[in-house]
């Protein structure tokens, strides 16, 4: 966090800001949803509250928060009313914990009186150094929330609705860890940031000795493990139970499963949890296989070479600070996106059955996942040896 | 006796004290998954101990076999959770007591 | 080290106080209803429930719990391997190979004989 | 009182503490949970300990497998609240706890005079990635034989669930 207590302050509220920029970007997503489900299906989302119904989310919160709190009768009543914090506290640890663009150089600066030494402030919560590790890691505690709120309210169909729920998510755990391997071994490390910087320039790989140049191409992750990419990207919807893998939680099937007892503002804290599921899900899936928050053929000195010719941002700092939101609006871009495509499959595609679901987790995600890494190791191995 | 400064005594003090309470739990309980759970705990304290010496003499064998204790004690707990799932469709309990007359 | 944990804890403080406090004050402005008997019945769409004592819930998921922890095992191993294998490809490419092929034939082996044998099957 | 040590007593008294809940509740699922706070207690020290890559793995393997499997299994249970959970008769309560005080006093006399020299723990900040690959190499270079033998126990394991599994019926055939 800093040495001296400046930088320490400012690492603390620029991690809350990150937390509550997640917090907030919930009720945009639930309007982005109800608008985009509105416009695959030819209707009008909600556009009564405010231009576009923008504020209609903001009235929906406040609508949740003036109903009646209620615990059902052989509820466990702590666990019942904890359940919703667990299912979101993974989401936001792990949000806080992805590189969000490039760090901010503040040059040293006389304030009250005092010079102020030179600072560098990283674009993310916190700098986590084992990266991935800690967010695979954080993200498996996310399957506590649906146990506890199953278990916890009382009712014969949300624990079976859980129980079904933490089944799917820890069988499509499987192939998202193996899908993260076959790209920590094209760029061997499990830091964020260096798994970023290699994916610049145009596209290159040496294949026994020989180097390749695709000059239209980025230098993108994408290109290097394509199988990597859908498999991560299909079990990081069975991960946010997201359609077409939301079985336990559909309307028809269990009564809305593990939530069947929610409602009001609990429900909402579960919404939160699994948007912020999707976003943590997206941004991964940026960071891996989309370069991150480069742009493709746009290199960072020559972004801050232009904003310091400008004269309205020409110190050093603010230079620094306008390239860094200016990669950030990328990033954003890819990600905003990527939550398109969640949306996008929620309203086209019908829903698994149940058996369905898990052999497909188990017999089809699984194999390739497998396949897929053994390939890349020996495509490595052949690559770099013969040469 | 008692320094506040964090040092290597401090880590096996606390390694200690889960180990007794991993023993107290086998000891006490009679519901089978809770004494698979307090020979876990046994475990994690021998985990902390070999990460702490590890730490200390800076050299990586303790993080090694730390690897190495998480895989069996993961595999022990499957196959005792498997034995337990059985007693208990037998005999519609996992009392320790049903153990007994398991054969062989 | 500080850097890393100590911002994760006051998350994980700043997380159960906002979305605890949250539930918190709807509990306190939220309306006040009458408690009715029926309202805190669990919600069995309208069937009243049979309590039929303990239920009889299919043990299959047990098993998907054990070869999930097997197989995650299996990927925990992979993550320290990719790191060697990535960097010194050129001096130890071969045995490393081989140490790990041989790893998840294994693994693979046990999956194919879970597939065979129905272990996988879900009623 | 740096915030090196804050941060230590913390996780070990949660660690400690929610240890001693997992023996202590007679509920086996409240047990579980306080299990699975004691797994991530036990990750946060290894934080402390400097050693990244182990809590990261310890997260993913013990509090996100092993204690989920415990947790589902007990669910699947739904054992009524257990009123005996602990073992009757009072001398031989007695004799348990004697003796685990017996292991504990000399555990606690052993360490404090062995450990003649007291080290500070002070921060060495070593990179997590470089130490990461440092523990891999070893792990396959000196240790690759123990390597398959956990492969292969892994495979024993998996085939004697599934023969333990290949019961027919429900809970409660």
């Amino acid at each position: 966090m800093g040495s001296d207590l400046v930088e320490v302050s400012i690492n603390t509220i620029k991690m809350l800001a990150i937390f509550l920029m997640m917090i907030q970007a919930v009720p945009m997503l639930v309007w982005v949803e109800r608008r985009g489900s509105a416009f695959i299906q030819r209707r009008f989302g909600p556009n009564r509250v405010g231009p576009l119904g923008l504020f209609q989310l903001l009235a929906d919160a406040v609508k949740f928060i003036f109903k009646e709190n209620f615990v059902p009768k052989n509820a466990v009543k702590f666990l019942y009313l904890a359940a919703p914090v667990l299912a979101l506290i993974p989401a936001a640890l792990t949000f806080t914990a992805i590189p969000l663009s490039t760090p901010v150089e503040v040059a040293s600066f006389e304030l009250f009186g005092q010079s102020w030494g030179p600072y560098v402030f990283q674009f993310r919560g916190f700098e986590m150094n084992i990266g991935i590790i800690y967010i695979l890691g954080v993200g498996s505690l996310g399957v506590y929330g649906l146990l506890i709120a199953g278990w916890a309210s009382g009712n014969k169909y949300s624990l079976l609705g859980a129980i079904r729920a933490s089944a799917q998510m820890i069988s499509y755990e499987l192939a998202l860890g193996l899908s993260i391997v076959g790209i920590l071994m094209i760029y061997g490390t499990f830091d964020l940031v260096e798994l970023i910087g290699s994916q610049t320039g145009h596209l290159q790989f040496s294949f026994s000795g020989k180097e390749y140049h695709v000059g239209f191409l980025p230098n993108w992750g994408i290109f290097f493990q394509p199988l990597g990419a859908l498999l991560f990207l299909v079990s990081a919807f069975a991960e946010s139970n997201r359609l077409p893998f939301d079985l336990p939680e559909a309307e028809a099937e269990l009564v809305a499963g593990f939530h069947t007892e929610y409602g009001g503002f609990k429900m909402l804290v579960f919404f939160m949890g699994e948007y912020g599921h999707m976003m943590v899900a997206s941004a991964l899936f940026a960071i891996f296989y989309l370069g991150g928050y480069h742009i493709p053929f746009v290199s960072v000195d020559s972004v801050k070479e232009f904003f310091l010719s400008t004269e309205m941002f020409g110190t050093s700092t603010l230079a620094s600070l306008m390239t860094a939101l200016v990669f950030h609006l990328s990033l954003l871009f890819k990600v905003i996106f990527l939550l398109w495509v969640f949306v996008w499959v929620r309203w086209t595609l019908p829903r698994f059955k149940y058996d369905r679901l898990m052999s497909l987790g188990w017999k089809t995600m699984l194999p390739w996942a497998l396949v897929n890494t053994i390939v890349t190791a020996l495509f490595i191995y052949y690559s770099k040896v013969s040469g | 006796m008692l320094e506040l400064e964090v040092g290597l005594s401090h880590y096996l003090v606390l390694s200690a004290a889960l180990f007794i309470v991993g023993i107290m739990g086998v000891l006490i309980r009679k519901n089978t998954i809770v004494i698979l759970m307090s020979i876990e705990l046994m475990l994690n304290a021998v985990n902390i101990t070999f990460v702490a010496f590890s730490r200390f003499l800076n050299n990586m064998d303790g993080q090694i076999s730390v690897f190495f204790v998480m895989a069996v004690a993961a595999a022990e707990a499957a196959i005792g959770l498997a034995i337990a799932v059985a007693v208990f469709k037998r005999f519609h309990g996992i009392n320790i007591r049903f153990f007994e007359n398991l054969k062989g | 080290m500080l850097d890393q944990l100590v911002p994760v804890m006051i998350l994980f403080v700043v997380t159960v106080v906002f979305a605890g406090g949250l539930i918190f004050l709807t509990a306190i402005v939220g309306q006040k209803a009458k408690k009715s008997e029926v309202k805190l019945m669990p919600y069995e769409c309208g069937l009243p429930g049979q309590e039929s004592g303990s239920t009889k819930i299919p043990v299959k998921f047990y098993l998907t719990a054990i070869s999930f922890i097997l197989f995650d095992l299996e990927v925990v191993f992979l993550y320290p391997w990719t790191l060697v294998f990535a960097e010194n490809v050129q001096a130890l490419g071969g045995p490393l190979l081989i140490s790990m092929g041989f790893f998840m034939g294994i693994l693979i082996y046990g999956l194919i004989y879970e597939w065979r044998v129905g272990g996988l099957e879900w009623d | 009182m740096s915030l090196i040590d804050i941060t230590f007593y913390i996780l070990a008294l949660t660690t400690f503490f929610a240890g001693v809940a997992v023996i202590a509740i007679p509920n086996p699922v409240y047990s579980a949970l306080c299990l699975a706070i004691t797994m991530i207690g036990v990750a946060g020290l290894f934080f402390t300990l400097e050693a990244y890559f182990i809590a990261g793995v310890q997260l993913i393997v013990y509090a996100g497998a092993v204690v989920i499997m415990f947790v589902m299994v007990l669910m699947l249970f739904d054992l009524k609240h257990e009123k005996k959970a602990f073992s009757k008769g009072l001398f031989s309560m007695i004799l348990k706890i004697g003796s685990s005080a017996v292991v504990l006093a000399s555990i606690f006399s052993a360490i404090y005079l062995t450990i003649s020299a007291k080290p500070r723990l002070e921060e060495v900040n070593t990179d997590a990635i470089v130490a990461a690959k440092g523990l891999a190499l070893q792990l396959f270079t000196k240790n690759v034989f123990a390597f398959e033998v956990i492969g292969i126990l892994l495979l024993v394991v998996l085939v004697g669930a599934i023969a333990l599994a290949k019961g027919k019926g429900g809970t409660h055939a």
